[in-house]
């Protein structure tokens, strides 16, 4: 028996690893993903308080703070039992907006994109961001900095740092926005937009045009029958900052529509003693193993699965390019039937990409932005809270319990690629099963294929962070399981 | 003649100091010009093994951020410390713990118990938690033994600069690339070692715009119970600020924003605990000779303890948590 | 052996240090476990001064200063409970018994209360037990051993 | 006014026209007597003792009333002639027919030969010459007194002889009374020798003190008649200078110095407390200051050694270390005491034949000339019994000792229980620091010990210094010292103050406080942190600043600066953090 190593591929809360046993005869045995480390967040999130934790939490990733500090804001706020004035909320919103914006397209352009522009086999060389900026233009790679600045911007202009923003607070925000700064903020999305619909474009000439990407996508490879979980507001369009959380079966019926408050009784974790992060599964479905179908507790929040369980989006763009994905992969323009391939996931990316940028501009021109009246102090206490925003990479729950001076007592985290940590490991088994067979040589473009598996999650930290060097080298050392000593190095773009 | 070789490595760390890095924008292609860039994990693959080949002092320049939580941790710090020619403690885990390092006020036991057997949404009746060493029907998997005790840099390994700030601010980030540049290109000698680099001497007061006239203290307030007044320092206002405890350089971004600082660019050169100082400084204005009246002030700040140390727990004088 | 407590002493000059003096020329025999820093003035304490001690190896700290409304310069005593007091809650969340931390007030004349002061404290600290610093130290060996136990 | 000449007794005069007849005579002292006449009221002629005979040039001649009846040119008086005499001892006869016993008019009898009054005698004392109404009335102003009833019922009384609100107590009626009807409660002699100390504790114009400076009585308010009512300012038309000024009041000035000597001094211990020596309980227990006073020969006494019934004690006893070399009171030696009680028993010796007894414990007789006085004192045949008086009981119990004392006590030296019988005890008290010594050190930011006194800087090399720049102490406000030590250390504090002022220039300590600019960012922390406000913030450079010429270096700013900019010289945190490494090394 030959253990594979892939160490590492990408950090959620630090390194990931992936193990592949291969039997002797080169047939998989089996596959194993390792997430090797724990902060313990919630264990020293006690004694705080509770309005500390949006200054706290965001440190659990630099990649989307913001998420973090929204979704801590949030619980702070129904700890306090206070409601937040609505042009602070308007701010909050506009900033998460512009903060997908910028995160999405460094995912799409360095991450998914070279897969689909270059094509999967293509030599890794050309397959990076310099090989998409080939592609469709010099300007793309500075577009792409362009617009993460953009983002980046609007951030600091609402949260008050680029990174790791401060400044939602128990009953509001802290920091005004004046005119000037809202002109700015328009000017920028407007650069936004502007960008969106050049990515589509993209998405259209290099990706759909091509057959053979569009079979990729669907194949059964990348294919995982699991449920969908994701916010979406009041009319049921998809919303990133705040709404219901929605869950929807592989057949694409309601499995459940909860407030956030209610998490606990529809979200459970597994626990593998092998790695560190815990496996989220839907509680009145069951933990069933690593498995899909309609009896495996197994869900996936991504931007796919959002794009599932929503009825739709709230931006013409962004609505129309949701309707083309859904009329090209499943014939049903409505998007009553879900999409299970994972490599969709980037086309729903895009959709969410237009959406963000749409919204930004929509939300950057209403003048309540600028109003003064941006925080409610709270005066009573309700001594607990959930607050849950949809981070990029999958619905993120904070939940505080604290005592009546707001100083924390309990803590309990679901992060947002956390949700994803079972049907990732799937994934990536499924990919390697289809490729590692009986006699076949482990080659490049097949750890690329196997990459691509998770790469679709956009796993936390696997993403902005490639945006100048191209997508991710990759090396895998199979050696012989008794001995470990090494049979076979596979390496790639070094 | 060669590119100098730079590495960027980060230990246990959000990730936030590579954004920094990234929020350089334009001047990253600077960077990817001027240097060989062997080694960045969030950036590009790499293998313990490629670095252990390499020569001792092959690489010119580490910025190492992230603390040092782990066995895996440590090997890199001392991988590193050797195969590089400077070694730059960069943000604020590397330097002095940062957040990870309230991990300090608990410990390793405390966490697995939480995270594995009483967390509310863990699966009914779980009795796994996660081993060092798992034996699968395929053969054995490890997951890096966890430290009871988070460790800035410095402590583990010899350190030569400290780029300090969570994460540091891109502008310094620039500026500090554009003096190695110059001291590469132009042979520039190089500052004194243990010298902080991408940040002044003086404390966040000096960048802070708001008035600050008189500081008596009869209560403090938490940072939502009012709505502040933008010309005036937050203390004056009631507010537990560690601006005056913490190094300059940030740009006082977060008292601008209106919410206090909470010294993420760690303590200034001339102290040695940033929390015991703080404490020092606000015991110091709290208006008050009597006893009694004077702990119902204290009891107003709220978790003085991990506010003072919000980021500095690992390097303070104590370090962590004494059971 | 039996333990002996180190108590680090920070002794205001006008005070507390000469009431010391005046214990030692009067012959008074007291517990030698006080080591003393003078300082000008109790006010001039640094709650780092009390916690480094610890960090160095101090049982317990002892900061004496002048009775209210006698301090040599003006009200540098009020400052310094206020440090104390805020020292303690530090030391109580480290996980330190703040008894390990006391202030007294010891005039110029009371070299008897001096005497007195230190004997107490010192039994306290002797029923308080030696003080250890947990893990602070890095101690390579030690880890790299675990790991290796650990299997990496 | 014009001037009118007359004859008195045959003598010219000249006085202003409409001067009464009785301040003429006065003026030339010529006595006339008077019962109801007071000089600040208008005359009121109730009496008529003060009759004369008035004659005019043209040659008739009357009686009046010398008291009332103003002059005029070329008036001639006489006041012996049989006829004035006459109508004198008529008018007193008249006054004996009802108040015979009262002294002033038994004397005025003899006088005028008087044996008999031919109307009788009776036993009333009030003569109702109306002088306690009239000055209650015009001088006092209380209008507390007024005639009641009348004929033979009349008298001088308060509205319906209830206690009247009106009354003020001043004492007034009675001190005026010439007969004595009118009385206040009788006072202590005890208590007077305590009256002289100030001249009285109620009186209405007293020395602060003796040797008082300037030494000039003053108005005490709450005890001034004018300040009751508005009236009497008897004392203004008294005073031959006019230096009367009501509205004057203390103030309070502000100077400014260089130097300040402290030489408040000290109190004396009251034995009150000490029952077992009955001061205050018995009258002839008194204190060494009362004896002092009682020695004055300004004083009550006259310097006369008196009992509280003014005779002369046959047998004195001195009690030593009363308060001082006490475990219960004071565990310091007063230093003073044994050498001012051998003068004691010098000045008893001297004054009286009393038999003296010294009650010691050790015989402190330092200094120059001091063991020589004590031996003079032997020699006078004074008693000195080693062994401190136990206590002081009435002799009342044993029949032949009647009213004396009895001070028990060992005397050490022959080891045997005495007991001895005096007249009078003299308590040695100890010397004290003054009450108010702590917070009026706290004003100057120096220290008192435990037993109250000012520290000095330094016992041997600083012993007029203290702790605080510029301020200096001299005297008992140090410690317990007699005049010549007194004096030579107010010298020695009056030439460091000299020597301050001659430099014009005061040396730094070096230790002090230090900002660093490089580190410091304005916060503003240290500003209201100095007692001495010695740190000012530079607005210009946003930085704190230290006056290094105020900084006293206590170094609390340092502690507070959250930036570590200040720097404590001496003091500095390496050094203390290399000691707190170095003592537990």
């Amino acid at each position: 028996m030959k253990q594979i190593l892939i160490d590492p591929i990408t950090r959620l809360e630090g390194h990931g690893k992936i193990h592949l046993f291969v039997k002797d005869d080169g047939e998989l045995a089996n596959c194993y993903f390792q997430v090797p480390e724990l902060r313990g967040f919630e264990v020293f999130a006690i004694g705080r308080p509770v309005e500390e934790m949006a200054r706290i939490t965001t440190r659990i990733c630099g990649v989307c703070p913001d998420a973090h500090h929204f979704a801590a804001a949030k619980a702070a706020d129904a700890v306090y039992g206070v409601t937040i004035p609505s042009a602070a909320r308007k701010l909050r919103e506009l900033m998460y907006n512009a903060f997908y914006a910028g995160d999405h397209t460094t995912h799409f352009y360095a991450l998914g994109g070279p897969d689909f522009v270059c094509g999967p086999d293509a030599p890794p060389a050309e397959r990076n961001i310099l090989g998409v900026v080939a592609k469709v233009g010099l300007d793309a790679g500075k577009a792409v900095i362009a617009q993460r600045a953009a983002g980046q911007r609007v951030i600091e202009i609402i949260g008050g740092k680029k990174v790791h923003p401060v400044t939602a607070i128990p009953g509001g925000n802290s920091k005004r926005v004046t005119k000037e700064e809202q002109q700015e903020i328009i000017k920028l999305g407007e650069q936004m937009v502007e960008f969106a619909k050049f990515t589509i474009k993209v998405l259209n000439d290099v990706v759909l045009a091509n057959k053979g990407y569009v079979d990729l996508i669907l194949s059964d490879m990348f294919t995982h029958k699991t449920y969908n979980m994701g916010l979406v507001d009041a009319n049921g369009k998809t919303n990133f900052y705040d709404g219901k959380v929605r869950v929807t079966a592989p057949d694409g019926s309601r499995h459940a529509e909860y407030e956030p408050k209610d998490y606990l009784q529809y979200v459970a974790e597994h626990v593998e003693p092998y790695s560190y992060l815990k496996y989220p599964y839907l509680k009145k479905v069951g933990w069933k193993g690593f498995v899909d179908g309609m009896e495996s507790g197994v869900y996936k929040a991504t931007p796919l699965s959002r794009c599932n369980v929503a009825d739709g989006m709230a931006t013409p763009l962004a609505q129309a390019e949701y309707e083309r994905m859904y009329e090209t992969l499943t014939g049903d323009r409505t998007g009553k039937k879900p999409i299970h391939s994972t490599l969709a996931t980037h086309w729903a990316r895009v959709v969410e990409l237009v959406f963000a940028a749409e919204a930004t501009l929509q939300q950057a021109k209403n003048d309540e932005i600028t109003s003064d009246k941006i925080l409610n102090p709270p005066t009573g206490i309700v001594g607990e809270g959930v607050g849950i925003v949809e981070a990029p990479r999958g619905t993120l729950t904070h939940h505080y319990k604290t005592d009546q001076n707001g100083i924390v007592t309990e803590a309990n985290l679901i992060v947002g690629t956390t949700n994803n940590n079972a049907p990732i490991s799937m994934s990536i088994k499924k990919a390697a099963q289809g490729l590692i067979k009986k006699g076949v040589k482990v080659t490049d473009g097949m750890l690329n294929r196997i990459e691509m598996g998770f790469r679709a999650y956009d796993p936390c930290f696997g993403c902005a962070t490639h945006t100048l060097l191209g997508e991710m080298p990759l090396e895998v050392i199979v050696h012989d399981a008794e001995s470990g000593e090494v049979v076979q190095v596979v390496r790639r773009n070094f | 003649m060669a590119k100098p070789k730079l590495a960027i490595y980060w230990a246990a760390s959000c990730g936030g100091c590579d954004i920094a890095i990234l929020d350089i924008e334009a001047k990253i292609l600077e960077v990817a010009d001027f240097f060989d860039l062997v080694f960045w994990p969030c950036a590009m693959d790499f293998k313990y093994d490629d670095v252990r080949k390499m020569q001792a002092k092959e690489i010119t320049l580490t910025l190492f951020n992230g603390a040092i939580r782990s066995d895996e941790n440590y090997e890199i710090a001392k991988l590193l410390r050797d195969k590089s020619v400077v070694l730059c403690a960069f943000g604020s885990c590397a330097s002095e713990g940062c957040i990870p390092g309230l991990a300090n006020f608990t410990d390793k036991q405390t966490i697995m118990d939480y995270v594995y057997k009483t967390s509310p949404s863990l699966e009914p009746g779980n009795g796994v938690v996660p081993q060092p060493e798992t034996k699968v029907a395929e053969g054995t998997l490890h997951i890096p033994n966890l430290w009871n005790t988070v460790r800035t840099l410095p402590q583990v390994v010899d350190v030569d600069y400290i780029i300090p700030g969570c994460p540091p601010q891109s502008n310094q980030i620039a500026a500090v690339i554009d003096a190695v540049v110059d001291i590469l290109k132009n042979g520039k000698p190089l500052p004194p070692k243990g010298t902080v680099l991408g940040a002044s001497d003086k404390c966040c007061c000096d960048e802070c715009k708001r008035q600050r006239n008189v500081k008596k203290i009869k209560k403090f307030i938490r940072p939502f119970e009012i709505v502040t007044d933008p010309e005036v320092c937050l203390m004056e206002q009631g507010m537990v600020c560690l601006g005056p405890a913490t190094r300059s350089g940030c740009g006082a971004k977060c008292v601008a924003a209106g919410v206090p600082c909470r010294g993420c660019y760690g303590l200034p050169s001339n102290i040695r605990d940033q929390g015991a100082k703080m404490a020092s400084a606000l015991a110091s204005v709290i208006d008050s000779i009597d006893e009694a009246e004077i702990e119902k002030i204290l009891d107003t700040v709220a978790d003085p303890l991990g506010t003072f140390y919000r980021f500095s727990l690992p390097a303070s004088l104590l370090r962590r948590v004494q059971q | 052996m039996s333990f002996e407590p180190r108590i680090v002493g920070f002794l205001c000059n006008w005070c507390s240090y000469t009431g010391a003096d005046l214990a030692g020329t009067a012959r008074m025999k007291y517990a030698p476990n006080v080591m003393t820093v003078r300082v000008m003035c109790s006010g001039r304490v640094d709650p780092g001064f009390v916690l480094d001690s610890f960090r160095a190896g101090a049982d317990g700290v002892l900061v004496c200063g002048c009775h209210f409304g006698d301090c040599h310069y003006v009200e540098g005593n009020h400052k310094c409970m206020r440090r104390i007091a805020i020292t303690k809650r530090i030391l109580k969340g480290m996980g330190i018994q703040p008894e390990r931390l006391r202030l007294e007030w010891v005039s110029a004349s009371e070299g008897a209360r001096f005497q007195e002061v230190v004997n107490s404290f010192t039994e306290e600290i002797r029923g308080l037990g030696p003080m250890r610093l947990k893990e602070w130290a890095f101690v390579p060996e030690q880890v790299e051993a675990a790991a290796a136990a650990h299997g990496e | 006014m014009d001037k009118v000449k007359i004859k008195i007794d045959g003598q010219q005069m000249e006085v202003d026209d409409g001067t009464y007849v009785l301040e003429a005579a006065k003026s030339i002292s010529i006595e006339i007597p008077t019962l109801c006449y007071y000089p600040y009221m208008v005359p009121y002629a109730a009496c008529r003792i003060c009759s004369v005979e008035a004659r005019s040039a043209s040659g008739w001649s009357k009686i009046v009333t010398a008291c009332n009846y103003p002059v005029w040119n070329g008036l001639e008086i006489l006041t012996n002639t049989p006829r004035v005499i006459n109508a004198r001892r008529t008018n007193l006869e008249m006054l004996m027919a009802s108040c015979a016993p009262v002294p002033v008019l038994q004397h005025l009898a003899e006088q005028l030969g008087i044996t008999e009054p031919r109307w009788g005698t009776d036993k009333h004392t009030c003569i109702l010459c109306g002088l306690c109404v009239r000055i209650c009335d015009e001088i006092v102003g209380a209008h507390a007194l007024a005639f009641v009833d009348r004929g033979a019922n009349r008298d001088v009384s308060t509205p319906f002889q209830l206690d009247s609100e009106s009354c003020i107590l001043c004492g007034a009626c009675a001190k005026h009374c010439p007969t004595g009807y009118i009385k206040m409660e009788e006072i202590e002699k005890r208590f007077i020798v305590h009256q002289e100390m100030n001249l009285s504790p109620n009186a209405a114009i007293t020395l602060p003190f003796r040797q008082a400076v300037p030494n000039v009585p003053q108005i005490v308010r709450e005890n001034c008649i004018h300040f009751k009512t508005g009236g009497c300012m008897v004392c203004s038309k008294v005073c031959p200078k006019d230096c009367i000024d009501y509205e004057d009041s203390p103030k309070s000035e502000e100077v400014e110095v260089g130097a300040v000597v402290i030489a408040t001094g000290f109190d004396s211990f009251d034995p009150t407390p000490m029952k077992q020596y009955g001061y205050g309980k018995y009258p002839n227990v008194i204190s060494s200051e009362e004896f002092e006073v009682m020695n004055n020969a300004a004083g009550p006494t006259g310097g006369k050694i008196v009992m509280e019934n003014g005779e002369e004690p046959r047998a004195i006893a001195i009690l030593h270390c009363i308060g001082s070399r006490d475990h219960d009171y004071h565990k310091y030696c007063s230093r003073v005491c044994c050498m001012y009680s051998l003068k004691f028993s010098h000045l008893v010796k001297e004054k009286t034949s009393a038999e003296v007894y010294q009650l010691y414990i050790d015989m402190r007789s330092f200094g120059k000339g001091y063991e020589e006085f004590y031996g003079r004192i032997l020699d006078e045949g004074v008693n000195v019994i080693r062994g401190k008086a136990a206590e002081v009981v009435p002799s009342g119990y044993r029949q032949h000792e009647e009213g004396h004392l009895i001070v028990r006590c060992e005397d050490t030296l022959i080891g045997k229980y005495r007991e001895i019988p005096v007249d009078m005890v003299i308590l040695s008290t100890a010397l004290e620091a003054r009450r108010d010594a702590k917070e009026f050190g706290r004003k100057f930011n120096i220290s008192t010990g435990a037993d109250g006194w000012f520290i000095e800087a330094h016992p041997k090399l600083a012993p007029v210094s203290t702790t605080t720049e510029g301020i200096f102490l001299a005297g008992a406000c140090q410690g317990a010292k007699d005049i010549p030590d007194a004096v030579a250390q107010g010298g020695a504090a009056a030439a460091q103050a000299m020597k301050l002022m001659a430099q014009g220039e005061v040396m730094m300590d070096a230790a002090y406080a230090v900002i660093d600019e490089a580190f410091c960012s304005g916060c503003k922390m240290c500003n209201d942190m100095c007692p001495y406000t010695a740190i000012s913030f530079d607005d210009a450079k946003k930085v704190s600043v230290v006056n290094s010429a105020l900084c006293k270096g206590c170094g609390t700013c340092v502690a507070a600066c959250p930036a570590g900019a200040i720097m404590a010289r001496h003091f500095t945190d390496e050094q203390i953090y290399a000691q707190i490494e170095g003592i537990l090394a």
